[in-house]
């Protein structure tokens, strides 16, 4: 920031404004992009020490630190936060905004005013979900899913909640159409479709999810909320209503939500693998039209989670059907990764330690996806560890360490400074190790029928708890020594500059770091985005 | 019983479970091995420059297509019959009816014998009715491979087939609020034969249970959330509750009170009148309760020392 | 696609629009009024569509935009359709 | 690919459009609400929609129609640089809206008057899909009524900076949208009219 960055225009010091409001009222993307990183990650610290929490009280059986109502609470705060305020908004708010537009080689997004109101109205919607913890009834305690008629009846703030996810809705709507538009007019010439980037792919194909699927979590919400307030019975199976609607809208934006999560991450990968590789990615259309192919699929399958609740059994064997159809653009991907790495000069720097080890947990959370998408395994395994195990290795151990990765790829580009390299590895080796003894443990737990949202278990499950919540502390220990580390680099760390990875994408072009207009003159694109040798690496 | 008229539920699903989870392990180890092979092989300080620059093959392109695409058809295949297995009652069963409430299990058998936990009789298909009095339960027993969730307003069923003797695990697993962890029971597998005898003695004992309040505290869900044995769960514990001094809330003002007769039966019948200080306004009230059961609740409330 | 769109559609047109869309809403009216039974709800919303397909038509001037709109607005609605559609294989055979 | 710099005129209506969908996905869940509930309870939605006034709901249709039609004519208007006519239509438009509130108020109220609201007593004692009906009816036209209230707010900011000569004849996008928006808001009425009015 100070001498690095002052050596240059960049974005850090060209401005109009001064102190805080020359961040939080700017239009520049690659400031909003900077807003969303520290939020977002403030929730994720936030939420991941909630988890940690969870982690001590399920140490040993019985009571260990707090109460029930306690730890209901605290795993809903925990699933809203990581959901709602890190996961969701993370990838897009954070890298969307800072590398998406650098990378077709435009000058800021289509709209950049709606993009700071997008970052507002996400702040605002994050303090209303967290104010419900102090008002009314106190923190909801429903589970980030809402169910009904638990979630119309019990004496929680549910209503408050709601409300703030409710506007979180509203942002994401505004960046996905603002990434779309972005992306169909304010391409730098020569950056045709078959050049852009993966990473902007697969925004381009979230920002379809979100437009498409948001807004009917906005309206189920709503009508949660007039449930309670109103008393509008929609869902009320004694005034006629039907539970199972809730479920299917619920799920209907849900599920293709896990793919807003998990598709930008698989875009950075895909950016990331080729550069320490220098090899060009393997199967770039199909990779791109994989990114597509999810998103359309995974609108057609969110009764995958409502395998035992009652549903008809046709319906269940159409969504248990379309379920196994959308991992195939999954392992295409994994497949065209793989082999981006064949005969190519590979560097296992930290962005890259990452991003390989997404591929393996992504992986293992995948295919334990299989064993839920077939009816007969999920009626087993449903509402057991084992999903909590699933979900934690696709969204931590994929949407999380790609997050991670993307943090030590690009952030030293914006920060022009660098973290330790020897920090960075050591932290990668016990996140790696810890986060599989924590949710491998609880994968087994799952098959062998401990349920979740369980404050208290049976004995026969106590060791491997034990071995979760210690597999925890190593993975904690491991975030605290990764953040230390970035945060340390980034800001007194040794000078970033140029290219050093050889990248040859738009961002890597500009200078470190980037200044406020991005580039001096619009840029002509002349190659493909993996194109490392015309890129003139060499 | 012949054996060979059914499939039991675990029969049903562990193949598949085999065979998804197998399939994936193979695929997982050759993704997993050939990464670290390249990884280790290509690495730069051998290969400062890349090899080959090959960036597409269509062919290997249609294979990963096609081979995930025909294995995941194969995993769905094995899903679904499985379900079917779940799904479909053998004839021939015998019928129970579950009821969950926050946060308790009760079952009714023909005859009108109810338990808290449930008992079976072994080698015989039990087909669960579920219903559910207030919110969305999960009927679950592991060692069956069985769930399915227990929603109010909707006739869910279940079943299963014991073929040992032994007391099984039975789970709420869908969330059902504070005490969802609790709401744990048994299945209790018995003989045939011993389980006649358990039926049979049942429906003479039952004429009793009104007057035993202990077990239609148990039968009536109030042990889900109140302990006999001084410990809180969700709501105060029963123990020594007669005469003890409490402060508790009415219309939101805080009184001091002493535990009489008047003021349990008003406890029972309209909870949220006096809400005892330091607990949730959660429990539901019992405005059904026969005059005789309130009796024998109350006898027992007042038994407790 | 251009950038800017440089048709005007003329008072007249839309006057005619209008008309039409007047006339639909009679004809449902109407439609709706006779005992039709299950094919009433089916009449409605033809009806409805095609008024839609006017306004989207003329007064939004789908007519002169280019493909890349039509496209999208066809994925929204098959989304739409999908959703609801979908919910129906459960709620058709329960 | 033209590179559309500060005043993309398309780029504003590509997101217009993009945020349009958002909203018809938005009274899709109530559409696909309304679906699955006339599927179970037929006989009681009928009898509900029986207590719907349809010549009111056809006088709002035709209400929303003609103030679409002005909305329409204000463009093109403006597109002709004559922007007092435009003006002059924008303002026909929000009077057609108040029109519209006015008799959804008295519609509303009159159902109130009867006791018929979400959570009354005659609903909770009346048969059950009765009450969903009009659950379903009241959430639907009270957002599609909010719709109508920030839509014609919306086009009286535009007139005002229209009668201010604040947009140039050659780029009238803000009106174009801002009617767009209420092309919707007609759209989704076009629907909603059949549906609880007259096919029940
Ligand atoms: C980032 C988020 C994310 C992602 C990407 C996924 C991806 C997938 N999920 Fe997951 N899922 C969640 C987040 C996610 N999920 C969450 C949060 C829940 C719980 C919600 C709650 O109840 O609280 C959940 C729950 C959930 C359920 C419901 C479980 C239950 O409650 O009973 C199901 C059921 O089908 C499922 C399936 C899948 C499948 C099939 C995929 C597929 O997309 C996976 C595809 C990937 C692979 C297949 C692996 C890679 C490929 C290979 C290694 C090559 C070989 C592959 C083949 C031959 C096919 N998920
Ligand atoms: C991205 C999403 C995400 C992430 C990253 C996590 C991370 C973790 N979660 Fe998560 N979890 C969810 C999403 C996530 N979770 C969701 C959606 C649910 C479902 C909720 C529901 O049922 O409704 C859930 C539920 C859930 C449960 C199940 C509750 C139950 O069913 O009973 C448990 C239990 O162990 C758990 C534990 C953990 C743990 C131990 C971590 C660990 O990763 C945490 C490890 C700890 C650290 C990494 C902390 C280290 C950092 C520091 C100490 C700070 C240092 C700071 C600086 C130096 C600046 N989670
Ligand atoms: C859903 C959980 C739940 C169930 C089921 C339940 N209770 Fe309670 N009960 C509570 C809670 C919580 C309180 C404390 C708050 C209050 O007073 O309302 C309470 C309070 C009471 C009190 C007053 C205790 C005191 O210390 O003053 C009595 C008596 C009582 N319950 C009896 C019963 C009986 C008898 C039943 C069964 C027929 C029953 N309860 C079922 C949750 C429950
Ligand atoms: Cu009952 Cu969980
Ligand atoms: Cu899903």
């Amino acid at each position: 920031m100070d001498k690095a960055a002052t050596a240059q225009n960049s974005f850090w010091n060209d401005t109009g404004r001064s102190g805080l409001t020359a961040w939080i009222f700017s239009t520049d993307h690659k400031r909003i992009g900077l807003l969303y990183l520290y939020s977002t990650t403030g929730f994720f610290l936030a939420g991941v020490i909630l988890g940690l929490i969870l982690r001590i009280e399920l140490m040993a059986p019985g009571r260990t630190i707090m109460d029930p109502r306690t730890y209901n609470a605290l795993f809903t705060l925990h699933g809203v936060t990581m959901i709602f305020l890190f996961i969701l908004p993370g990838f897009p708010g954070a890298f969307g905004n800072l590398v998406m537009p650098i990378q077709i080689g435009a000058s800021d997004v289509a709209f950049p005013r709606l993009n700071l109101l997008s970052w507002w109205l996400y702040m605002a919607g994050a303090l209303i979900a967290l104010s419900s913890l102090f008002t009314g009834g106190g923190p909801p305690d429903t589970g980030w899913t809402f169910y009904v008629p638990f979630s119309t009846r019990t004496g929680t703030n549910v209503t408050l909640a709601v409300f703030g996810v409710f506007v979180i809705g509203f942002s994401a709507i505004l960046t996905g159409m603002n990434f779309i538009t972005t992306i169909h007019r304010l391409r730098a010439k020569g950056m045709t479709w078959g050049r852009l980037p993966l990473f902007t792919w697969s925004l381009y194909a979230t920002a379809w999810v979100q437009i498409l699927a948001t807004p009917i979590l906005a309206i189920t919400l709503l009508l949660v909320m007039a449930e309670r307030l109103l008393g509008t019975g929609l869902f009320d199976p004694g005034r006629g209503g039907d539970p199972l609607m809730y479920q299917h809208l619920f799920w209907i934006y849900s599920h293709p939500a896990v793919y807003i999560m998990i598709l930008p991450a698989m875009g950075a990968i895909s950016d990331i693998i080729p550069v320490f590789s220098r090899k060009p990615v393997f199967g770039y259309k199909m990779i791109a039209f994989s990114s597509v192919a999810i998103a359309a699929a995974g609108s057609l399958v969110w009764g995958h989670h409502m395998f035992t609740s009652g549903m008809s059994d046709r319906a269940v064997l159409v969504f248990s059907l379309l379920t196994f159809i959308v991992a195939i653009p999954s392992a295409i991907k994994v497949f065209n990764w793989v082999s981006t790495l064949y005969k190519g000069s590979i560097s296992l720097e930290a962005p890259m330690l990452f991003a390989l080890s997404f591929i393996l947990l992504f992986s293992i959370g995948g295919l334990a996806g299989l064993i839920l998408g077939a009816a007969a395994t999920d009626v087993h395994v449903h509402d057991t560890q084992f999903v909590v195990g699933h979900f934690h290795y696709v969204m931590f151990g994929g949407t999380g360490f790609a997050f991670f990765a993307a943090m030590h790829y690009w952030l030293p580009k914006f920060f022009g400074r660098r973290y330790r390299e020897k920090p960075a590895i050591i932290a990668w080796g016990l996140m790696f190790t810890g986060f599989n003894i924590l949710y491998f443990s609880m994968k087994i737990l799952g098959m062998r029928g401990m349920p979740r949202r369980y404050y208290d278990y049976l004995p026969e499950f106590a060791d491997l708890n034990l071995a979760a919540t210690v597999g925890s502390w190593i993975l904690a220990l491991g975030v605290a020594m990764m953040f230390v580390n970035l945060v340390s680099g980034l800001l007194r760390g040794e000078p970033f500059t140029g290219n050093p990875w050889g990248g040859a994408t738009l961002e890597w072009s500009v200078a470190t770091p980037p200044p406020t207009e991005n580039f001096a003159e619009e840029p002509v694109v002349t190659h493909g985005p993996y194109d490392f040798t015309a890129a003139g690496r060499r | 019983m012949n054996r060979t008229q059914f499939m039991t539920t675990g029969q049903a699903v562990d193949p598949a479970f085999y065979f998804i989870f197998g399939a994936s392990l193979i695929l997982f180890i050759a993704i997993a091995a050939a990464m670290i092979f390249f990884v280790i092989r290509y690495r730069r300080s051998k290969f400062p420059e890349p090899t080959s620059a090959v960036a597409a093959n269509i062919w290997l392109e249609i294979l990963w297509t096609m081979l995930p695409t025909i294995l995941v058809l194969a995993m769905f295949w094995y899903g679904w019959q499985g379900y079917l297995g779940l799904r479909r009652v053998p004839p021939g069963a015998m019928e129970v009816t579950a009821t969950a409430r926050m946060w308790s299990w009760s079952f009714a058998y023909p005859g009108g014998r109810t338990s808290p936990k449930l008992y079976v009789p072994v080698g015989r298909p039990v087909k669960i009715t579920l219903e559910s009095a207030d919110v969305i339960h999960g009927f679950f027993i592991p060692a069956f491979r069985v769930k399915r969730d227990v929603v109010p307003g909707m006739k869910g069923d279940a079943w299963f087939v014991a073929e040992k003797k032994g007391s099984y695990d039975l789970f709420c697993s869908s969330y059902c609020g504070t005490g969802h962890s609790a709401m744990v029971t048994t299945v209790e597998a018995l003989p045939a034969k011993e389980f006649e005898e358990w039926l049979a003695d049942g429906g003479r004992g039952e004429a009793s249970a009104a007057a035993d309040g202990r077990k239609l505290a148990e039968a009536k869900g109030c042990l889900g959330c109140h302990s006999l044995d001084g410990s809180p769960k969700v709501g105060p514990s029963f123990k020594g509750i007669m005469g003890r001094s409490e402060v508790v809330l009415t219309g939101g003002k805080e009184r001091s009170i002493t535990v009489d007769r008047e003021y349990l039966r008003r406890s029972i019948l309209q909870p949220s009148a006096d809400v005892v200080k330091g607990f949730q306004p959660v429990m539901p009230p019992y405005p059904a309760l026969s005059p005789a059961e309130l009796e024998a609740l109350l006898e027992l409330l007042g038994g407790l020392k | 696609m251009d950038g800017q769109r440089h048709t005007i559609i003329g008072y007249g047109t839309l006057t005619a629009v209008w008309v039409a869309l007047l006339l639909l809403t009679a004809l449902t009216v109407g439609i709706t009024r006779l005992e039709l039974g299950g094919y009433r709800v089916l009449g409605a919303l033809v009806v409805a569509s095609l008024k839609g397909g006017l306004v989207i038509a003329f007064f939004m001037q789908m007519k002169s935009e280019g493909g890349l709109l039509r496209l999208f607005l066809l994925i929204a609605v098959v989304t739409l359709a999908i959703f609801i559609g979908f919910t129906f294989f459960d709620v058709l055979y329960r | 690919m033209e590179h559309g710099g500060h005043r993309d005129g398309f780029a504003a209506k590509l997101g217009m459009w993009l945020f349009l969908f958002t909203e018809i996905l938005l009274f899709g869940g109530l559409f696909l609400l309304y679906a699955v509930y006339l599927r179970r309870y037929p006989a009681e939605f009928a009898m509900g929609g029986r207590q719907l006034d349809w010549m009111l709901g056809t006088a709002n249709s035709v209400i929303l129609l003609t103030s679409s039609l002005c909305a329409a004519m204000g463009v093109t208007a403006l597109q002709r640089d004559e922007s007092r006519r435009a003006v002059g239509l924008l303002c026909a438009t929000i009077l057609c809206a108040a029109g519209f509130l006015a008799i959804k108020y008295f519609e509303w109220s009159a159902k109130i008057g009867h006791g018929v609201y979400p959570g009354s007593e005659r609903l909770k004692s009346g048969p059950a899909g009765e009450s969903i009906f009009f659950s379903l009816y009241y959430m639907t036209t009270g957002i599609h009524g909010l719709h109508v209230i920030i839509g014609a707010g919306l086009l009286a900011w535009i007139s005002v900076r229209v009668g201010f000569g604040k947009i140039p004849a050659d780029n009238l996008i803000l009106l174009e949208n801002g009617t767009l928006y209420w092309h919707l808001v007609d759209l989704v009425w076009i629907f909603i009219f059949p549906l609880y009015y007259l096919v029940l």
